[in-house]
């Protein structure tokens, strides 16, 4: 266990300690007890920066179940410190920002901070750990924290939809992925990630390749909410704002494009590749750029914006992970587009983790997210709308912020899909810039309604529930800093780029040479001009929003995503329900006629396939006069059995079978048998007696009537039974056990009798359990008799 | 209608006694001839039962003061404890011992744990019959 | 010699147990069945003498006694069934 | 002619006139008109029959292992007493539940016996 | 004889199946009576039938009968006895308590909407 | 201390001693529950023991009675046996402290305990011998104590359900019956060792192949899968909560321990009927079983179609014969026998406080009850297979022997299940736990923290099982090595054979 280790696991401690510190000081709010550990994690992964700037990697391992090949290998590289580093410094200021935002009188704060410590853990494993099963485990460590942290106002019916959402299609997706790992292992004989990538050469061609990759890619999909999975971020909105800050937009969904990113080298090679995350990737910029325009509520807007970045920052991996294919001179291309998917994912986390707080500011002191009942908060929060201008026009892609970085460097990657030459890019490739274009224009659309509709217009007070004012200023610090980063990553691109991206860069394209330098200006290239038309066409359809925002009426309400979500899940249910029901109907006659007729087919069948029918005569003995006789007795006796209606001629019908039993087992030469047969049948049939001389005269309609159901699978019980005893008397192959006994019963159990000597000595176990059924047989009928909880008879028998 | 059952009654006590010796001589005799501690036990309820057809359940009830269950359960107790016992010689559960010893009237003799055993058995038996019958004799 | 005797003798009493059946079945009371089935009984007690002669083994002596047991036991409980109405009475006095 | 071939014929004998009996026996209880004179038939002729047919098992037997089979003859005993109550028991049962009479009977003492205790009874 | 046997006790099997698929439940209980006839005659005829004298010893023959399944017999008439009195027993109370042995009258689907 | 040749039959031996002793003190619960508890606890122990000392001196057998095997009765505890057993013992353990709570006096006088410990013995028994009729006669056993315990205070709906409960396993006794007089006719022996040699000898002949089909459906019909299930849902509704824990952990195991048993000691020689029979079974079970366990909104119900689900999961490992597949199975089938019982139990608390099952009727109970509420939470994480719980490691090896094998569509739809799995359980905490808090009747005078502490004892042992894997595995990793490799067990019976 070293250092890495324990930082990893060190919030699961912490969590445990959480109740008792709430328990011990009500008084002190628990975010403070929480608060320093994100920052001594961050400070402890700052120090890692000057390790992976030198494009060295740190191992550690701790042996968990390396007996299946499972061991906690902690990996510190470049792609896993930008994440930690993410991980632990937003998680710092959220956990600030969410001191001064949750009230620690109201709120169920233990609760709270553990599931956000939970939350960090797992999420630190998930980017720290080199082995899948290990990554998986955490993996599905963060949906479940994610689940309670969304359903945390649990008695809110919102809250509890949109957990069940986000971990139904989340753990779909973590499944599936668990699915590709196991079929990594069997073409690779390990879990562990470097090892896979060492060996990703030589599996390409396995069949169990493009599986693998299809499954792995569906745990990310579903995990960063791309398109169509992304159903489930908009109504994880329901979390308390800290979370959906932190959550929902800067870390969680990033794992997605974590393990996108991670798994490049091994699949990369492979054109599907490239081309499904690019185009599930653009696909998902489109309709989230497209539906966050539509939306009223704040962080519905923010919700479908982190969506659409995502798609962004998944379709520059995809082209990246062309990189992989070519030569040193297109590598670079691609390598850029690589890198700019890195860099937008830290702006993204700055600009978006902001803008949550600041969402959560305006809800705070207003009471209400709606757009439509906001407007002209600028002279009441300034500060706040300082920090939504910079946030939003960092989203929109407007200089001097770092949003306009790396949405250039998009542009570049997506006008270059033209010169791919896989999967015929070169044709239909026209597709992804245009669409990128028109998702940025969307983009630039739904910032500034975000901005300009909260923060100015018309002052609707009578449609708030309290009267806003300034956030206090714990609550600012947050969002401050990372508005402050957007700027400066604005300014000072290449700090970043040298000392976090570029390590970043090498663990996604090892063995690339790419430049990592990010520049201001490119000169008056295509990427400069798509972003002046953004602006030009963003600014013009903001201001005539209203009339052509009935676009979105076109789209049918009932076939949205969402309703097919919710309509396969209750149909689904509903269907069970009505399956179920109809074959589980209570009727244990029918359960028996499934029974027997499985019984009757899956013999057949089997007795026909495998030729098992036999028939040899040659080892049967004699048949006597009265053994017919006795056989005619049985088939008579127990066939008018079936046909008679009096119960007393059935129990004697019964009780004359039985005697015929023992007789046959008189002529069998079984005396033992014989004995003990008479002396049951006799009090079986005085029990039948008794039990049922009491039941009424039966009704006319009750008679029996002949079922040919009954019939049929009642003579097909009976024909298998009798086939199999004519084959497997075909086919005694091996002389009995019973010489033993015939030598030994005298001679060493003392006894002449070598039934009885079997039943006491040889088989005395037998016999020791069986009167023990009989025993417990007695205490039952005792009990049944004398015990009635339930019934009208309950007082008398007391 | 009340009816005395003076033959009945008269004679149960005569064959009570046949069917007792009888079911000893089964019992004992089982590990030679057919019976054993089963039939012996059933035939032994059978006498029992004789008796309650014969006179009454109350009437049996104080002539043999038994609970069944707990006769069944020394029973269960003398099988589960005769396989046991081995324990204590640390041999495998249920190895019989036996040897021949020289009883005065009965001669050479056959002494068997299995024996033990055996009657473990019977008395399951006898008491399992018993519970079942006069459960459902008194029941209504 | 024996053996032709004991097979005749067991026809016989076969013929004579399908009579009784016969009239355990038809009735057309409760005691007629009762009688036929005691009949059974004793006659069942006969068969497996023979048998025990016929297989020329005394395996089956116990068999005899067990069976006119049982025979008089059911006898006596469907008498006082029929009779009483119930085949154990608790408690005579009451 | 020594001693087994006599004790062959009287066994012989034995079984053949226990078999006739039994046969006798059931065709009275086919045949007879009324449970009354069936259990007659019965309990009399059945026993008798079963009875030597014992008896024939038991001397087959002696002469074969020449030792008394204590079996054989506890169950001659047990049905020589049982048979006749039996008998007795279902008679009673059945008149007592009320299973008419033939209808050619002549005499019935016990309901004779009961009128005329009535008859002292007032 | 075997073949005999066979035949018996799948018509044992049939009316057993027969009879458990009705709905009386005194039927039922008939119905499983006359199953573990079938089974245990069953047993029988698979040890080989008529193999040699009672098992015996003293029996002065060349060979015997198998007597396990004779043994694995007993065992299961006396467990099937005491499943019979139990779910005679069974029958009773539940002819008490709910008023009926119909079994279709019994179906009840508790928590099945 | 000289070497106690008789340590394995300890754990049956307990139990059933117990179960004579309790007959004795019926009147007195307080006594019965003390020697209940002391008892089940000390057999916890010495199962414990057993499994350390199959772990180091390999597979214990005893011939009963002294008689050399196959003749005599012998007893075998291979690995799996004995953890099986160890299992058994806690489940047995947590159940009789639980019921003290919740079973009611009445049934306490009336044998429960008793009851009880004879089902534990069945239970153990059917686990260790190494004789099929024996089995048998195990099986009867515990039946008959489960029908006792299921009867036990002769409510309406325990009286219908045991009707039917009966029927069924009369049947699938008689099918018993004769499926050992078949196997009989053929090998002529019934210690299982002996079997196998002898069906080595034979190779695959036809009728083997019938006989196995037939064992397949005996045993599918205690275990409950697919098309033999029906009766189950319905009967393990009526009884109360504890009995319903152990019958949910431990009697549909039986009859998936003998379909591992038999499948993989005897019927090994036409695997690709057999078996893959097996498979398709399997598949469909777990299809049926997760379609009914999101079919309804009660709660029982959901648990109890999730016992079938993970009957096909389990025997799904098995169907596929890999060494992995094999460890995957042991190691759920543990896992499954914990964990059910846990949330049997608390499931029994949830209606014990609402006096519902229907989940319609039930919501915010965490607010009062935070404790059951996670609990409960947990328990659901392990019951889906959620690193690093239990269920995780035995559903991946099963998946990974699945996919080496090629069966896609079978270990797929063993992933699968597991979501709708989550999905089912999940709705429970969702809407039970989560929502309006609500007033019950029951709430006064159920004692909750004390009817906690089996289930969070049970819950426990899922998720150090899960997390210590490491330790655990070498265990399982011999009891499958033993499955996938008859030759250890039979050698270890038949000595000298």
């Amino acid at each position: 266990m070293s250092l890495l280790h324990l930082a990893i696991i060190s919030p699961f401690l912490l969590a445990i300690f959480i109740p008792i510190l709430y328990k011990l000081f009500r008084n002190i709010h628990t975010g403070w007890f929480v608060l320093p550990l994100p920052i001594l994690l961050f400070s402890y992964f700052l120090s890692f920066i000057s390790i992976t700037s030198t494009h060295k990697t740190i191992t550690e391992s701790v042996p968990w179940i390396p007996a299946i090949g499972v061991d906690f290998i902690a990996k510190v590289d470049g792609l896993g410190l930008l994440f930690a580093l993410l991980i632990t410094g937003i998680g710092s200021l959220v956990v600030l920002y969410s001191i001064y935002y949750l009230s620690k009188d109201k709120e169920k704060l233990n609760t709270f901070y553990v599931y956000l410590l939970l939350f960090m853990g797992a999420m630190l494993g998930v980017v720290l750990s080199d082995n899948l099963i290990v990554l998986y485990t955490f993996w599905e460590f963060t949906s479940f924290s994610s689940f309670l942290l969304i359903g945390y106002w649990y008695d809110r019916e919102k809250s509890r939809y949109g957990a069940q959402k986000s971990m139904l299609i989340t753990v779909l997706g973590g499944l599936s992925m668990l699915g590709g790992i196991i079929l990594l292992y069997i073409m690779t004989g390990t879990f562990n990630i470097s090892e896979i990538i060492a060996q990703a050469a030589g599996i390409t061609e396995n069949p169990l390749f493009i599986p693998a990759l299809i499954c792995i890619l569906l745990g990310a999909f579903t995990k960063s909410a791309q398109f169509p999975f992304h159903i489930w971020l908009p109504d994880a909105m329901e979390a308390p704002t800290p979370v959906s800050a932190y959550l929902h937009s800067a870390t969680m969904v990033k794992a997605g494009i974590y393990l996108v990113a991670r798994m490049t080298p091994v699949f990369a090679s492979e054109g599907l590749w490239v081309w499904l995350i690019a185009g599930f990737g653009i696909a998902t910029l489109f309709w989230g750029s497209f539906n966050a325009v539509r939306q009223t509520d704040l962080k519905a807007i923010l919700a479908f914006s982190t969506i659409s970045q995502l798609g962004m920052i998944m379709s520059l991996l995809g082209l990246g992970a062309a990189a992989l294919h070519f030569d040193d001179v297109k590598n670079s291309f691609y390598g850029a587009a690589t890198l700019a998917a890195v860099f937008h994912l830290f702006n993204h986390a700055t600009f978006k983790g902001s803008l949550f707080m600041v969402v959560g500011i305006v809800d705070h002191e207003t009471g209400t997210r709606d757009i439509r009942k906001l407007g002209g908060l600028m002279n009441f929060m300034p500060i706040t709308f300082t920090l939504a201008i910079i946030g939003t026009f960092s989203m929109a892609g407007l200089p001097p912020f770092n949003g306009f970085l790396s949405k250039e460097m998009f542009f570049t990657g997506m006008i270059r899909v033209l010169e791919l030459d896989i999967f015929n890019f070169e044709t239909w490739g026209m597709l992804f810039p245009v669409i990128a274009w028109i998702a940025s224009v969307f983009t630039f659309i739904y910032s500034m309604v975000l901005v300009f509709k909260t923060f100015t217009g018309k002052y609707q007070p009578e449609k708030l529930e309290k009267k806003p004012h300034e956030a206090p200023m714990g609550m600012l610090i947050s969002p401050i800093v990372l508005a402050s980063l957007v700027i400066i990553i604005g300014f000072f691109p290449n700090i970043l780029a040298n000392s976090i991206l570029s390590p970043a860069l090498e663990s996604i394209l090892p063995n690339n040479n790419i430049d990592v330098h990010i520049s201001f200006w490119h000169g008056f290239k295509p990427e400069l001009f798509m972003t002046i038309g953004v602006i030009a066409l963003g600014i013009l359809l903001f201001l005539t929003l209203p009339k052509w925002k009935r676009v979105y009426d076109f789209f049918p309400k009932k076939l949205t995503l969402n309703r097919l979500y919710d309509n396969g899940l209750e149909l689904i249910q509903r269907a069970s329900n009505k399956l179920t029901k109809t074959y589980m109907n209570g009727s244990i006659r029918t359960y028996l006629v499934y029974i027997f007729a499985f019984f009757i087919f899956i013999l057949a069948t089997t007795i026909a396939v495998k030729n098992a029918f036999i028939f040899d005569t040659s080892n049967i003995s004699s048949i006597g006069f009265y053994e017919v006789l006795l056989a005619l007795a049985i088939v008579i006796g127990s066939i008018s059995i079936l046909f008679v209606n009096s119960r007393m001629t059935a129990i004697i019908l019964l009780g004359a079978v039985g005697y015929t039993v023992s007789l046959f087992y008189v002529l069998f030469r079984a005396p033992d048998l014989a004995l003990t047969q008479l002396v049951i049948e006799t009090i079986s049939v005085a029990l039948f007696l008794l039990c049922f001389y009491h039941l009424p005269k039966k009704r006319n309609e009750e008679r029996n009537r002949f079922k040919l159901t009954n019939a049929i699978i009642s003579i097909g019980v009976g024909a298998i039974v009798t086939v199999i005893a004519l084959s497997a008397h075909s086919n005694k192959v091996f002389d009995s056990i019973s010489e033993y006994y015939v030598e030994n019963t005298y001679t060493e159990a003392a006894g002449k009798n070598m039934v009885n000597v079997i039943l006491v000595d040889f088989r005395g176990f037998d016999t020791l359990f069986e009167i023990t059924v009989l025993t417990i047989a007695a205490l039952g009928i005792f009990a049944m008799i004398k015990l009635r909880m339930g019934g009208k008879k309950k007082n008398e028998n007391k | 209608m009340k009816t005395n059952d003076l033959i009945l009654q008269t004679t149960t006590k005569v064959v009570l006694f046949i069917i007792i010796l009888f079911s000893f001589h089964i019992f004992f005799a089982g590990h030679y001839t057919p019976g054993g501690g089963f039939v012996g036990g059933l035939l032994t309820s059978g006498a029992i039962i004789l008796l309650m057809l014969a006179f009454d359940m109350k009437t049996v009830s104080q002539i043999l003061p038994v609970n069944y269950i707990y006769m069944a359960a020394t029973g269960l107790l003398f099988a589960g404890g005769t396989a046991a016992g081995a324990l204590f010689f640390n041999v495998p559960l249920l190895t019989h011992a036996f040897g021949h010893v020289d009883l005065p009237i009965l001669g050479d003799t056959a002494l068997h744990t299995a024996t033990i055993f055996d009657l473990g058995v019977f008395l399951v038996v006898v008491g399992v019959t018993m519970t079942i019958i006069q459960t459902i004799g008194e029941d209504e | 010699m024996i053996l032709i005797a004991v097979k005749i003798a067991i026809l016989c009493m076969s013929i004579a147990i399908l009579g009784l059946i016969y009239r355990l079945i038809k009735g057309p009371s409760m005691p007629d069945r009762v009688v036929a089935l005691d009949a059974i009984g004793i006659n069942l007690v006969a068969i497996v003498a023979l048998v025990s002669i016929f297989l020329d083994t005394n395996a089956f002596l116990e068999v005899i006694l067990l069976l006119g047991i049982l025979s008089f036991i059911g006898t006596v409980a469907f008498s006082k069934y029929l009779e009483k109405g119930v085949a154990l009475e608790r408690d005579r006095d009451l | 002619m020594n001693v087994i071939e006599i004790f062959k014929i009287i066994i012989v004998a034995l079984i053949l006139i226990g078999a006739f009996l039994s046969l006798v026996a059931a065709f009275g209880v086919i045949r007879l008109p009324d449970v009354y004179t069936r259990n007659h038939a019965a309990s009399k002729a059945a026993t008798l029959g079963v009875l030597a047919v014992l008896l024939g098992t038991f001397l087959y037997f002696y002469m074969k292992e020449g030792q008394v089979n204590s079996r054989v003859i506890l169950g001659i005993v047990f049905i020589f007493v049982t048979s006749p109550v039996a008998g007795h028991l279902i008679s009673r049962a059945a008149y007592n539940s009320g299973v008419k009479l033939w209808d050619k009977s002549v005499q019935d003492d016990l309901k004779l016996k009961e009128a005329t205790q009535a008859k002292k009874g007032k | 004889m075997e073949i005999v046997m066979a035949f018996v006790i799948g018509i044992l099997f049939m009316s057993a199946t027969y009879l458990m698929l009705s709905k009386s439940l005194l039927r039922i209980i008939i119905g499983t009576g006359l199953l573990s006839h079938g089974a245990h005659l069953l047993i029988l005829t698979m040890g080989g039938l008529k193999r040699g004298t009672v098992p015996l010893l003293g029996e002065e023959a060349s060979s015997y009968t198998d007597p396990i399944p004779q043994a694995l017999i007993l065992t299961a008439i006396v467990i099937s006895f005491g499943v019979t009195a139990f779910f005679l027993v069974l029958a009773y109370r539940a002819y008490k308590e709910l008023g009926t042995d119909n079994t279709e009258r019994l179906r009840g689907n508790e928590g099945n909407d | 201390m000289k070497e106690m040749i008789n340590f394995l039959i300890l754990p049956l031996l307990i139990p059933f001693l117990t179960g004579i002793l309790l007959i004795f003190f019926a009147k007195n619960v307080v006594i019965q529950r003390w020697i209940a508890a002391i008892s089940a606890l000390f057999n916890v122990v010495i199962a414990f023991l057993l499994v350390q000392k199959v772990r180091n001196d390999g597979i214990q057998t005893l011939d009963v009675s002294s008689w050399q095997a196959p003749f005599g009765i012998t007893l075998v505890s291979d690995m799996l046996s004995a953890l099986l057993v160890l299992t058994t013992t806690i489940i047995a353990f947590t159940s009789i402290i639980y019921s003290f709570r919740s079973i009611g006096v009445e049934r306490e006088k009336y044998f429960y305990y008793p009851a009880l410990n004879f089902l534990i013995v069945g239970v153990i028994g059917a686990f260790t011998t190494g004789d099929i009729f024996n089995l048998f006669v195990f099986f009867e056993v515990l039946l008959m104590a489960s029908y006792v315990l299921l009867v036990l205070g002769g409510t309406k709906i325990q009286l219908r359900e045991t009707i039917k409960y009966i029927l069924v396993n009369v049947i699938s006794s008689a099918l018993f019956v004769i499926a050992v007089a078949y196997l009989y006719s053929v090998v002529g022996t019934l210690n299982m060792a002996h079997i196998s040699v002898r069906l080595d000898d034979l190779g695959q002949s036809g009728i083997i192949t019938v006989i196995a089909v037939l064992f397949l459906i005996v045993f599918g019909l205690k275990g409950g899968i697919f098309p033999l299930y029906f009766w189950l849902p319905g009967s393990y509704y009526a009884p109360p909560a504890p009995v319903m824990a152990l019958f949910g952990a431990l009697l549909t195991k039986v009859g998936v321990y003998a379909i591992m048993r038999t499948y993989t000691l005897f019927f090994i020689h036409d695997t690709g009927y057999t078996h893959q029979l097996l498979m398709i079974l399997t598949i469909i079970t777990i299809v049926v079983g997760v379609i009914g366990a999101i079919a309804f909104s009660d709660i029982k119900k959901i648990i109890i179609y999730n016992i079938i689900v993970a009957i096909g999961v389990i025997l799904f490992g098995v169907s596929v014969m890999t060494p992995d597949s094999l460890a995957g199975s042991v190691f759920y089938l543990i896992h499954d026998m914990v964990i059910k019982a846990a949330l049997f139990l608390l499931i029994g608390i949830m209606i014990a406080i609402t006096g519902t099952s229907d989940l319609r009727k039930i919501s915010g109970l965490i607010r009062r009850y935070p404790g059951l509420g996670w609990t409960f939470f947990i328990a659901a994480l392990v019951l889906a297979g959620i690193p690093p719980f239990s269920g995780f490691v035995g559903k991946v090896l099963i998946v990974k022997g699945g996919f080496e094998s090629e069966q896609f569509l079978g270990a797929g739809i063993v992933l699968a299940s597991s979501l709708l799995v989550l999905f089912s359980i999940m709705k429970i905490f969702i809407n039970g736990f989560w929502g309006t808090p609500q007033d019950y009747k029951g709430e006064t005078n159920v004692p909750v923290r004390k009817l906690l502490i089996a289930p969070v004892i049970l819950v426990t042992i899922s998720v150090l099982y899960g997390a210590g894997s490491e330790i655990i595995f070498p265990y399982i990793s011999q009891a499958a090595e033993t499955l996938a490799n008859p030759s250890v067990y039979i050698e270890a019976v038949l000595k000298e054979w």
